[in-house]
């Protein structure tokens, strides 16, 4: 069952994140941010752009390197996840035939460099997106977010929805199990069962929720959720974003890859 | 001391959907007791254990904690006095790290961030699960669960301690440490359990739950050693006095 | 269907992230002033549900292949709007970070394509007024079916329009359209299916839920809030179609301003050793003049403008795949450096 | 009978998460013999019993069952004879009525009709809970659930049965009534359990699992005698042999 491994990739994924390196302690916020900006600037590259987005590749890299992050894992990942980038670019070469370049003969439409460039794209957001969360646990997110401005309400049950999610997914699987188990492969996978066990589902997470609500109200819990400030912004904190707004700034506005290769054309 | 009094005056209660689970419980338990509360699956054990915080408010009757009754107006300042442990340990880790969770009580009582961080770590040290403290709760296993649930209520300091069903699940020396840890507790406590043994180690006083109502309330271990009357409640003698052939 | 990362451009992002903010901000508002403290915890774990529910698969009718729960109507039935569109924006906000399902940027598009709709347009305007305040489970059943549809070929045409507005796909308007929505009618028939299978089932289980839960928050499908949100849609399709228009056709504001400041745009050109020799290889190889500089290539005026100095061009590109190759290089030699470093710490 | 028999040759199982669950187990059990599984919380038990029918598959090693190695094949054939009790009775209720989750198993057996009400009958009649046919599982209490899960696998009639925690929160009687129960099943069964005594009372023979792999294995009344080893799993001394002072 592919979701099987999916809630196990999350599982792996999440205990990533409470490891303890330089990268792991930095803080939530300036991880959070550091990503937005990444994220913002590759998007920002036009359409058939391709070798200005290479340098963007040593921030994944970084990450995973520092933070100690299995390469196989999120490679597989990032491989694995959301095809629908990569099904909408194929149309591209398709599509936009014009020649953009002849390589040793080889006529090199415009539609493969942008897909190129989309599937570039692709690994690098997916990646910082995926090295964020692995990098910083679930709840630092969330209370950067919460720090960041965004509304108390929507944060708590994002912590909610975080908490349980494990609970519920291994709920789940027994639920499934337990079908499976009498089903005999007969294909019991029909809708008529999985909507019952859904339902089941449902009931049972609904009276989780009130017996979550009583814990709640038996310390002393009064519509807010009180958290301790678990983090400071510190001098790596802010050193970090700086460095990391002059590597973007630096990449998207300067033709530097291209200078490296002018320079290392001229030492030959 | 007034305040670890807990008394259930002639308390009914039933459930929206008509079942009758409380009809005329009545007992009082002073400062310092150890009252465990046992009976047949479906006596009514958990239902009473959740009157006394007010989760459920009577049908008719008093619940009465320390001078007051709990109604809607004082529950909130009951709720500060009263700690419950309840059943299933992941309905009550409600917060993303065992930290967060054991800090929610003191935090919400108003405390310091000292304050807060030193309870937090008396408690997690009384359950000897200090070294889980920034661990998310669904990465544990159901024993550590269970033992930083306990943590989070001790956490608040509670005059009064409930729990329900604390043993289920532990292995056998998990729950010889539970056991340790509530004979050391000094306030008013209060354990419902099947586990008549584990009751017998930790409470002088017992008393049954039989279709709703107490049948019976006095010295553990008189009530626990009588044959003939625990087998009509569905109960038996505790293991430990079970002689095996 | 997770509109991704990789196919936004900044512009519509960003008006796609506005347009979301906006809305969660006003749901939090909404729900603050009237919601009932237990709401917090149901609707975190109910948003845990939805992962739950999404992992029971089931073999579609007729065609063998498998689907499962989207959660968008499901969710707005129960909670009501508000609350409804924040869980999702919390399950899409998991999904993106857990799953790496569409990307942060995209967050904006997807809860305004799988939150919005369903929450504040379809649940309001569509299922609302079908089912009243009815009972009958087949009711339940057309209602949900139209609903669910309705939200998804609505999600569906967004998706097609934030995607063909960045620009960076091919696809023409029709076809993409021809490929989008059926393929998401089909998803919508069962989404309505089972949302209405398990609304029956709560329905005859325990009724009394039902009624609860939504009396504490749906009360929010009020008019005023109606118009506010259709304003919304209008202006956010409107600001993202002028605002990528002016994207593409107009090279990006900070670039041009680059340009000026360094002046020649490019170096001289230096022609020695293999540079002499790759410069033979690339008058073979002859880039197109628009690659690899300026923004939107499909704009021909500007590809033409741009083929006057063919040599400079070309020149560049050859030097940007040198250096695109050497910067590859080193970003792994840094990782496997780092790498080997720490393994001889541990 | 060949087919009663289950066999671990070097059972590796690692979660996809990382986790080694399994280390090597290795044991055979033959027709109609009863074998308790005891351990340490996280020990490895629960992981174990979802290798006797194939929910999960050892990363290495071999689960045979009869004559068949458990397969991505034969797995399904392999769940007729294997019937499996969970450790948490909700998870096995899945359908709205107790009757027609009883009927679930044997209707997808194929059975017709009358067979099918003759089966679910038996099965609850076998735990007296035929009087709960037409109630849903949510509104039953914890011990009943737990009944009817057992009914539901055995309305299957397993060549095989294999319980996790059977006995956790169900009241002493119904334990009672349990261990009566196992005790009439004459096929082979395995039951994993923190509950010494149960395991005491309906197996002869013990299996000790810490660390993912069996650290001994004899007659149940040697090994959980043996207090010095038992301490070394975190177990103890079945109750009924501790002598209370
Ligand atoms: N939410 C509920 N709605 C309706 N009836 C309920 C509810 N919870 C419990 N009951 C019923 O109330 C009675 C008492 O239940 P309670 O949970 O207090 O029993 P208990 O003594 O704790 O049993 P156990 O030992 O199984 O935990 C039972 O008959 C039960 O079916
Ligand atoms: N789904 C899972 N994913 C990852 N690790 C798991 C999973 N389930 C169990 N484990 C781990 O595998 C080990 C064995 O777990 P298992 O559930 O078999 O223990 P157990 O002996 O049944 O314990 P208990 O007495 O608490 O029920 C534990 O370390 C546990 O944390
Ligand atoms: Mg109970
Ligand atoms: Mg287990």
């Amino acid at each position: 069952m592919t979701f099987d491994t999916l809630y196990f990739d999350i599982g792996r994924l999440d205990r990533l994140s409470y490891r303890d390196t330089f990268v792991h302690r930095l803080d939530p916020r300036a991880k959070v941010i550091a990503t937005m900006l990444f994220l913002f600037t590759v998007i920002s590259f036009p359409k058939y752009e391709v070798i200005a987005l290479t340098p963007f590749f040593l921030y994944p890299v970084l990450l995973l390197t520092v933070g100690e992050i299995p390469v196989r894992f999120m490679i597989r990942k990032i491989i694995v996840v959301s095809p629908f980038a990569v099904f909408i670019g194929i149309f591209n070469p398709i599509l936009d035939t014009r020649t953009a370049a002849v390589i040793f003969g080889v006529a090199l439409s415009a539609g493969w460099i942008s897909f190129l460039s989309i599937l570039m794209k692709f690994a690098l957001t997916i990646s910082a997106a995926l090295l964020l969360i692995a990098t910083t646990s679930f709840p630092g997110v969330c209370h950067a977010l919460r720090r960041l401005g965004f509304p108390a309400l929507f944060v708590s049950q994002l912590l909610f929805l975080y908490r349980y999610l494990f609970v519920l997914m291994e709920e789940a699987m027994r639920v499934i199990r337990a079908r499976e188990m009498r089903s005999f492969g007969t294909r019991n996978t029909g809708i008529k069962v999985s909507v019952r066990l859904i339902g089941i589902l449902f009931l049972r997470t609904v009276d989780r929720a009130e017996r979550i609500y009583y814990a709640m109200l038996s310390r002393g819990f009064q519509g807010d959720i009180p958290t301790l400030k678990r983090s400071h912004i510190a001098l790596s904190d802010l050193l970090f974003l700086a460095v990391m707004i002059a590597y973007l700034g630096a990449f998207r506005f300067f033709p530097i890859t291209e200078e490296i290769g002018r320079v290392a054309l001229e030492l030959f | 001391m007034s305040h670890h009094i807990v008394e259930f005056k002639d308390v009914f209660f039933r459930y929206p959907d008509g079942t009758e689970a409380l009809k005329g419980v009545n007992f009082r338990i002073t400062h310092g007791e150890s009252v465990g509360v046992v009976g047949a699956n479906g006596a009514g054990k958990s239902t009473l254990l959740q009157h006394m915080n007010g989760y459920l408010m009577p049908t008719s009757g008093k619940v009465i904690i320390g001078d007051l009754a709990i109604t809607g107006k004082t529950r909130r300042e009951i709720r500060k006095k009263v700690g419950i442990v309840f059943q299933n340990p992941d309905d009550q880790l409600f917060m993303p790290t065992v930290f967060d969770d054991v800090a929610f009580g003191p935090l919400n009582l108003g405390m310091d961030e000292a304050t807060v961080r030193e309870r937090v770590r008396k408690a997690l040290g009384m359950v000897n699960s200090l070294d889980l403290q920034d661990k998310p709760p669904h990465h544990l296993s159901c024993g550590q669960k269970s033992a930083v649930a306990i943590a989070s209520v001790m956490a608040m300091e509670p005059d009064i301690l409930a729990m329900d069903e604390p043993g289920a699940n532990l292995d056998p020396r998990s729950r010889r440490s539970l056991i340790m840890l509530l004979k050391t507790f000094k306030h008013s406590k209060i354990i419902a359990s099947h586990d008549l043994d584990l009751i017998l180690d930790v409470c002088e006083r017992c008393i049954v739950i039989g279709g709703g109502a107490v049948v019976a309330d006095g010295p553990s271990a008189e009530i626990l050693s009588n044959k003939g009357f625990l087998e009509e409640n569905n109960l038996e003698l505790p293991l430990s006095f079970q002689v095996r052939s | 269907m997770h509109m991704a990362d990789a196919l936004l451009s900044p512009a519509v992002g960003t008006t796609l992230w506005a347009g979301t903010v906006a809305v969660g901000g006003y749901a939090s508002k909404k729900l603050k002033e009237r919601i009932d403290d237990r709401m917090i915890p149901l609707m975190g774990v109910l948003g845990a549900f939805i992962f739950a529910a999404q992992m029971i698969n089931f073999t579609i009718p007729g065609t063998g292949s498998s689907g499962h729960l989207g959660g968008g109507m499901i969710l707005a039935i129960i909670l009501g709007p508000q609350a409804a569109f924040l869980v999702m924006a919390s399950v899409l906000t998991v999904q993106a970070l857990f799953f790496a399902d569409g990307g942060l940027l995209a967050l904006g598009c997807n809860i305004w394509n799988m939150g919005f709709y369903p929450c504040f347009l379809v649940y309001p305007l569509i299922y609302k007024p079908l089912i009243r305040d009815s009972q009958n489970s087949g009711r339940i059943v057309a209602a949900s079916l139209v609903s669910a549809i309705a939200a998804l070929q609505l999600g569906a045409f967004s998706v097609v329009m934030e995607t063909l507005l960045s620009g960076n796909s091919e696809l023409p308007f029709g076809a993409f359209v021809l490929l989008m929505q059926p393929i998401h009618l089909a998803i919508g028939v069962i989404e309505g299916f089972v949302t209405a299978g398990v609304i029956n089932y709560v329905q005859s289980a325990r009724p009394e839920l039902l009624g609860n839960i939504a009396a504490v928050s749906s009360l929010g499908a009020g008019i005023s809030l109606r118009k506010v949100m259709i304003t919304f849609v209008v202006l956010a399709v409107i600001m993202g179609g002028a605002l990528s228009w002016f994207a593409s056709t107009h090279p990006d504001g900070l670039e041009w301003s680059i340009e000026k400041v360094t002046g020649k745009g490019e170096l001289r050109e230096a022609e020695r050793g293999i540079a002499r020799v790759l410069k033979g290889i690339q008058e073979k190889t002859a880039f197109l003049p628009d690659y690899g500089f300026k923004p939107e290539g499909n704009d021909l005026k500007k590809a033409e403008a741009a083929s006057a100095w063919p040599g400079i061009k070309a020149g560049t590109s050859v030097s940007g795949i040198v250096g695109a190759v050497i910067v590859l290089g080193m970003i792994v030699l840094i990782g496997m450096g780092i790498r080997s470093f720490r393994g001889r710490d541990a």
